[in-house]
C-alpha cells in the first residue's frame, strides 16, 4: 500500500488475501480502541501504568497474524494488541499493567511468552524455544518482538547470533517507532536502516513500512516461511510511530515536536487498510463495506466494555499466593514467612 | 547543617530536587563532570532528576545515550581512565544488571588492579527499592549484590540533605560509586538550604537518640524507622535509629557503640532477608557486642520472594508496624526463650 | 551411600569424573537433557567435566554454543520453556556476570511470573572458588549474588559422591539450579561406587560429628573444614563438620540442631566475608539458637578485596590454620571479653 | 604481499615505507621470540599460564605500529606482543601470567589498557576513553583488540555501537584465529566475514590478511586516518591462526587437525616479511640484508635472555598489597584485616 492505501504490488512478497485483509484490519480496530480504552484506565488510576501501542497496530497485528497455530510469540510490554491479536483474554493481557501479577495469562496456552520488561532479553527466549522444538521433531516458528531502542542492548546481539548459528526458525519483529522513551533513533544507532543489521549475523534484513498491515504480514510472512524451511532466521524492520507518550507517565512534550506526531497521525495504519478495503471492495459493496466496517467497531467496543468491566473489580489478589510458586515446593523458612504473613494478617 | 544565611527558614526540597541540584552544581563546578544514561537528557531522566540540565549545560555534558547498560558502563569506565568523572544513570534497579560484569569486573577492579595507577571515579546512580507500585523489575533492592563486592563504594541517602551532600561527596570521590537512590523517596522533603554539606557519606549517622534498642537502616527505611521510633516513644520505648549512609565499605563504629548501649538491635531493610544487606549487620554487630546483647540482632527486610505485583508489595515491605513488631520480640521479658532446634 | 556390590572396595573416583559420569547418565536417562557452553564439545570443558560426551551422544545433545553467557542462559530458558531440561556451563565464576540479567531477571523469576505455569529446569554450571593459582576473574566465589536471588536454587557439592547425587538431581528437579562446583575440588578423591544416592540435597549434611564447635561449610571448604577438625582432634577438642549442600533455599534445621547443642559455631567460606553467605549463616544462627550460644558465631573467609594474584591468593584463602585461630577465639575462657565500642 | 610474500598493491591503502617493513619485521622476529620464551617458562611452571599468540604476530605488529605516540592500545590477554611491540617492558608483560600482580605496567605511561580477561569488555574502554580525550581537545584514538569469539558477546555490540553513534575514533581488531579455544568459527558467526559486522553498525568494515603485516598495517593507519579525521570508527578483521595451543594447558588434538596448522606454519607472517625484504632489498644488498637480519635475531635473543632473568626470581610479591589500591584509603574493615594478617605473619 502506498500512504494512502493504494494498493502496490512487489514481486517477492504475496499480499494477503482478501479475508486476510479483513482480519488485518478488524484486529486493528480492536487493538486500537484496546490501546485507547487502557490508556483511559491508565489515567483513572485504574491501572498503575500502560504503554500504548497507538500508531503501531499494523505492525503487531501484521506480525502476529502470519504466525501459525502452533508458533510462539514472544512480546514486549508494548505488545498487548499483539496479544490480543493472537488470542490471549484483554483483560489477562492487563493484569500485568493493573499489577495484579506478573504474567495474567498461561503462556503455554496460547504460545504466547509473558510480556518483557528487561529489553531484548525475550529474543534468546525464542531462539531457545525453536530450537527445542526443531530438537522435538516440531514445526515450531517463533516471533521475537522488540523495540528499536532494544536493538542496541547487547542481548539482542547475542540472540540475533545464536539464531543464525544454529539456524532457528526465529523472525525478530523490530518495530521502528523511532523512539526508546525519549531517545530517538539517531542515537541509537549510525546504521543506515535497522535490518542492515541482519548483515552481520549473516541473516536476511527486511525493512517494511510498519505502518501497512498487509506489508507487514507479507514479510513477516515471507520471513517465516524461509525461515521454517531452513532458510535461517531474519530481521524484519516494521517502521513505524508511537503516537502517544512512551507510557502515561511519560512527558512527550520535553523531546519532540507536535509536527511530527502529526505527520504520522496522517500515516494512520488503520485509516490506510480502511481506504484500501473501501477502494478494492474487499468487503462487499459501499452497503456491504459500511456494515463489516461497523461490525468491527462493534466488536472492538465489546472488547473495551468487557476491559473496563473487569478492571473495575476491587477483587485483590490473595497474598498467599507470593509464596506458592517461588519453587515447586515451598521450602521451609519460605512456609516461615507465609505462616507469618498469614498470622500477621489475622491480627489486623 | 548549614543554616539558611539571615534567619529565614529554609525552603523545603524534595529529595528528587536535592539530587538535581547536586548534579547541577557538580557539572558547573567541574568541566569534567559529565552526565549521561537513557533518558537523562532532554526529558531530564524518567524520574526527572536530571531536569533542566541538557538544558542548561548542553550536549556535551548531559547527555542520551544508546540503550546499553553494559556499554553505559563500560564507556564510563573508559572516560575515567581519561580523566573524566562520569555520572552515569541505570534508569531502575534491574536494569543495572546488564551491567553487572562491568561493575563487578572492572568498576570494582581497576583501581586495584593497577596498583592505583588508574582509578576510577564514577558514579553510578541506581534508583532502587519499591514502593511505587512499579510493574516487575522496576523495584530491586540490589545493594547485596554490590555490597559484597570489593572495590565499591555504595551509599544511598536518606534525607535529602544527605542525597545533596552525599552526591556531590560520591562525584568528588576518586573510587567508584554505586549511588544507590531510594525511589520512593524522590518526593520526600525536608526543610535545607542547598548547598550543604552533612557528614561525610563514610560515616554512619544517629538520626535519632534512643536508648532502649537500635534501628538500623538506610535508604528508604531511614523514614520509615524513624516512623516506627516515633511511635514507639508514644509508648514509652526509646528507640535509636542508625542510618547507615555508607553500606560498603562500612564504618562500624557508630553502629557498634550504639548496639552496645542498647543492647538491643533491630535491622531493617526492603530488599529479601535471605542473604540481604542486614545479615552483615546482624552477623558484624552480634561478633562485636555479644556480651552487650540482650537479644539476637533481628532483622525486618522483605519477603524471600521475587519482587511482587503493585497490588501486593504491601504485603513484602517493611513497614512501621513490622518494625515494631520485631522490637517486641527483642526479649523484654527475662524468662523469654525462643529458636532452638525443633 | 550405595555400596559396591560383591563386596570389592569401590574404586576411588575424582569430583571431575563423578560429574562428568552425572552429565553422562542424565543424558543417557533422558532424552530432554541437552548439555551446552563454551567448548564443552569435542574438547570436553576446560576442565574436561564433559570429556567424552559430545563423542558419545553427538552435537545434538552436546554441543558448543556461541561465545556469549547471556545467550547461553537465555537459550536455554527457551529451551527449557518448550520441555528441554538443559545443562548450561560458565566456563569460570566471573564469566557467569555477562548472563547475570538472565539469570535474576528470567531464569529465577518465570516460575513465579507465570503462577507456575512455566518452570523452568535449567541447571547452571558454575566452576567457582580459587586454589588453582587462576589469574583474575578467573577465581570468583560468587553464592552470595545468587542465594539472595529467590526463585534460585543454589547447590554446591563438597564430595565426589555428592557431586554425583546432587547434578542428577538438580537435573532432574523442575526449579533452576546454579550448580557451583569447587574448581579446586575437581582433583579431589573419594572411594564411590556410581551411580550413588546421596541425601536429598536440600538437607545439610553432618560430616563428622563433634561435642564442642560446630564448623559449617560447603564446597571447596568442607574438605578444608575436616582437616581443621581433624587437626583439633588431635588437641582434645571436638568439632562437628556440617556440610550446607544447597545454600538456597537454605533447610536450616541440622545447623541449628548442631549449634544449639555444641554451643559454638565458626562458618567458613571462600568469598569475601564482607556481605558473604557466612553472613546469613551467623545471623540466622545466632538468631534462633541466641540462649545456646556460648560466643558470637565467628565468620572465616576471603578478605574484603578483589580476588588476588595467583602467587598471594594463599593469603586469601580461609585454611584449616585459620579455622583454628577462630575455633580458638570462641571464648573458651570464662572470663572472656573482646569487641564492644572502641 | 601474497602468500610467498611478493608484493601486491591496493588502490586504497598506502604500503608501509621501507624503514616500517623493517621495524615490522623486527617486532614479529622479537614477539615470536618473546611467545617461545614465555611459553617455555610456563611449561617449567614458571608462569601460571601463557596465552601464545605464535602465528598472529603480523597483526598485532601491524596494528600497534599503526598507532601514533600519543594513541591507547586496549589489549586482550593474548596480545603480549603487541604489548611489547609499544614499549612495555616485556618482563611487565608477563607479571600477570607469572601472578605476581593482576597488570605488571602503568597503563597511563605507555597508553596501554591493562590486559583484559572478560572477553570483549575492552572494547567500551577504548569507546569511552577516545570520547573522553575528545571531549578534553586531545587527538588521540585507540586500537581495541579482540578475538574472534569475543565478537559474539554482547558487550562487543555494544561498544561497536557506541563507538558509531559517538564518532569516536576507535579501530577495533578482530584477530580472527580461526578458534576461540576449541570452538571454530562457523559456530561463532553464520556470517560471511566478521567485517561484514561493521555495517550493521553504519561503519567501515575491513577485511584484511592478517598474516601479512603490511597489509595490517596499512588497513590499520587508515582506518585510524579516517577515524581521527571524524569519519568514524572500524571493524578491521584481520585473518590469521593461532598456531599454538589456547594456552599450555589447552589439548588442541582434541578439537582440530594437524594438517590444518600446518597450513597455516607455511603462511607464517615471518616467512613472508623477510621474504619481502629479501626479494626488494629493503635492508640492502644480500649481505647487508643478513646482517639486519642477525641482529633483530640478536635483539629477539636478548628480549628472550631478560624475561629468563626477571623470571628466574623468587622474590614473592608483599602479602601487604592486597590492601592498599582496594580504595583511594584503606577503609577501617579492611585496615582490621590487614593488621590481623601482619599479625599472622608475624607469627609464624
Ligand atoms: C534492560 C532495560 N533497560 C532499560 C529499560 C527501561 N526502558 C523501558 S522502555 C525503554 C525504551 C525502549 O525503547 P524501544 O526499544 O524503542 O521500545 P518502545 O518503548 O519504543 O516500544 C527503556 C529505556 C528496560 N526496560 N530494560
Ligand atoms: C566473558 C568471558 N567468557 C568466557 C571466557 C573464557 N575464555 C577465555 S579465552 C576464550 C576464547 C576466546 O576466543 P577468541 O575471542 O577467539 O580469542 P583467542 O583466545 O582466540 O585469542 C574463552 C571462552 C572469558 N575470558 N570471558
Ligand atoms: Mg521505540
Ligand atoms: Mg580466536
Amino acid at each position: 500500500m502506498d500512504r494512502h492505501g493504494r494498493r502496490v504490488e512487489h514481486p517477492l512478497f504475496t499480499a494477503p488475501d482478501p479475508a486476510r485483509l479483513a482480519d488485518l484490519h478488524r484486529a486493528m480496530v480492536i487493538g486500537r480502541r484496546f490501546n485507547q480504552q487502557a490508556g483511559t484506565l491508565a489515567r483513572q488510576g485504574r491501572l498503575a501504568v500502560y504503554p500504548s501501542s497507538t500508531g503501531q497496530e499494523a505492525a503487531q497485528v501484521g506480525g502476529v497474524l502470519a504466525l501459525s497455530e502452533q508458533d510462539w510469540l514472544f512480546p514486549s510490554y508494548r505488545d498487548s494488541v499483539a496479544l490480543i491479536t493472537r488470542g490471549v483474554d484483554p483483560a489477562q493481557v492487563l493484569t500485568l499493567f493493573r499489577g495484579d501479577w506478573h504474567s495474567g495469562y498461561d503462556p503455554r496456552r496460547h504460545r504466547c511468552a509473558p510480556q518483557c520488561t528487561p529489553l531484548a532479553t525475550n529474543a534468546s527466549h525464542a531462539v531457545g524455544l525453536t530450537y527445542a522444538a526443531r530438537r522435538k521433531g516440531h514445526d515450531v516458528a517463533a516471533l521475537a518482538l522488540m523495540g528499536d531502542g532494544a536493538t542496541s542492548e547487547g542481548d539482542a546481539h547475542e540472540a540475533y547470533n545464536f539464531a543464525a548459528v544454529w539456524n532457528t526458525p526465529v523472525v525478530f519483529l523490530v518495530q521502528n517507532n523511532h523512539w526508546a522513551i525519549s531517545v530517538p533513533l539517531r542515537r541509537q544507532t549510525a546504521a543506515p536502516t535497522l535490518a542492515h543489521k541482519a548483515i552481520g549475523y549473516g541473516m536476511r534484513g527486511y525493512h517494511v513500512d510498519g505502518n501497512d498491515a498487509a506489508a507487514v504480514h507479507a514479510v513477516v510472512s515471507r520471513a517465516l516461511a524461509e525461515a521454517r524451511a531452513g532458510g535461517g532466521p531474519a530481521i524484519v524492520e516494521a517502521v513505524t510511530y508511537r503516537v502517544d507518550p512512551h507510557t502515561n507517565s511519560d512527558a512527550p512534550q520535553r523531546y519532540r515536536d507536535e509536527s511530527e506526531v502529526a505527520y504520522w497521525v496522517e500515516r494512520d495504519p488503520l485509516l490506510r487498510t480502511e481506504a484500501l478495503l473501501r477502494a478494492e471492495g474487499v468487503l462487499g459493496d459501499a452497503e456491504e463495506t459500511d456494515r463489516v466496517l461497523a461490525s468491527f467497531g462493534a466488536d472492538a467496543e465489546r472488547v473495551a466494555a468487557l476491559v473496563r468491566e473487569r478492571m473495575a473489580g476491587e477483587d485483590a489478589p490473595d497474598p498467599d499466593s507470593l509464596f506458592t510458586d517461588v519453587y515447586s515446593t515451598v521450602p521451609p523458612l519460605l512456609d516461615r514467612q507465609r505462616r507469618e504473613l498469614a498470622a500477621e494478617l489475622r491480627e489486623v | 547543617m548549614t543554616r539558611a544565611p539571615g534567619g529565614d527558614a529554609p525552603a523545603e526540597v524534595s529529595m528528587g530536587a536535592a539530587l538535581n541540584r547536586a548534579l547541577r552544581d557538580a557539572v558547573a563546578g567541574d568541566p569534567d563532570v559529565v552526565v549521561y544514561g537513557e533518558d537523562v537528557g532532554p526529558l531530564g531522566g524518567v524520574f526527572r532528576v536530571t531536569d533542566g540540565l541538557h538544558g542548561e549545560f548542553g550536549d556535551e555534558r548531559v547527555f542520551d545515550s544508546p540503550l546499553a547498560e553494559s556499554g553505559i558502563v563500560g564507556t564510563a569506565i573508559g572516560m575515567a581512565m581519561y580523566g573524566l568523572r562520569p555520572v552515569v544513570e541505570m534508569q531502575f534497579d534491574a536494569f543495572a544488571y546488564p551491567a553487572f560484569e562491568q561493575v563487578v569486573s572492572h568498576l570494582a577492579k581497576t583501581r586495584n588492579r593497577t596498583r592505583g595507577a588508574v582509578p576510577l571515579p564514577v558514579v553510578v546512580r541506581v534508583p532502587y527499592g519499591g514502593g511505587i507500585g512499579g510493574v516487575e523489575h522496576h523495584s530491586d533492592s540490589s545493594e547485596a549484590y554490590y555490597t559484597h563486592t570489593p572495590g565499591l563504594r555504595v551509599v544511598t541517602p536518606g534525607t535529602p540533605a544527605d542525597a545533596y551532600s552525599m552526591l556531590r561527596e560520591a562525584i568528588a570521590c576518586d573510587d567508584p560509586v554505586v549511588f544507590l537512590e531510594p525511589k520512593r523517596r524522590y518526593w520526600s522533603k525536608e526543610a535545607v538550604e542547598l548547598p550543604v554539606r552533612t557528614e561525610p557519606m563514610d560515616r554512619p549517622v544517629v538520626r535519632r537518640q534512643g536508648t532502649d534498642v537500635t534501628l538500623v537502616a538506610y535508604g528508604p527505611m531511614v523514614e520509615t524507622a524513624l516512623e516506627a521510633a516515633g511511635a514507639a516513644a508514644g509508648e514509652g520505648r526509646s528507640i535509636e535509629v542508625v542510618d547507615l549512609r555508607q553500606l560498603a565499605p562500612l564504618d562500624d563504629s557508630v553502629l557498634v557503640e550504639s548496639v552496645c548501649r542498647t543492647g538491643r538491635a533491630v535491622v531493617v531493610h526492603e530488599a529479601s532477608v535471605f542473604g540481604g544487606y542486614g545479615a552483615e549487620v546482624a552477623a558484624r554487630v552480634t561478633e562485636r557486642c555479644f556480651h552487650y546483647l540482650e537479644a539476637p540482632v533481628l532483622r525486618v527486610g522483605g519477603l524471600d520472594v521475587p519482587y511482587p505485583p503493585p497490588r501486593l508489595e504491601g504485603y513484602h515491605l517493611p513497614d512501621a508496624e513490622r518494625i515494631l513488631a520485631a522490637v517486641d520480640r527483642l526479649q523484654w521479658e527475662s524468662e523469654w526463650v525462643e529458636g532452638g532446634p525443633g
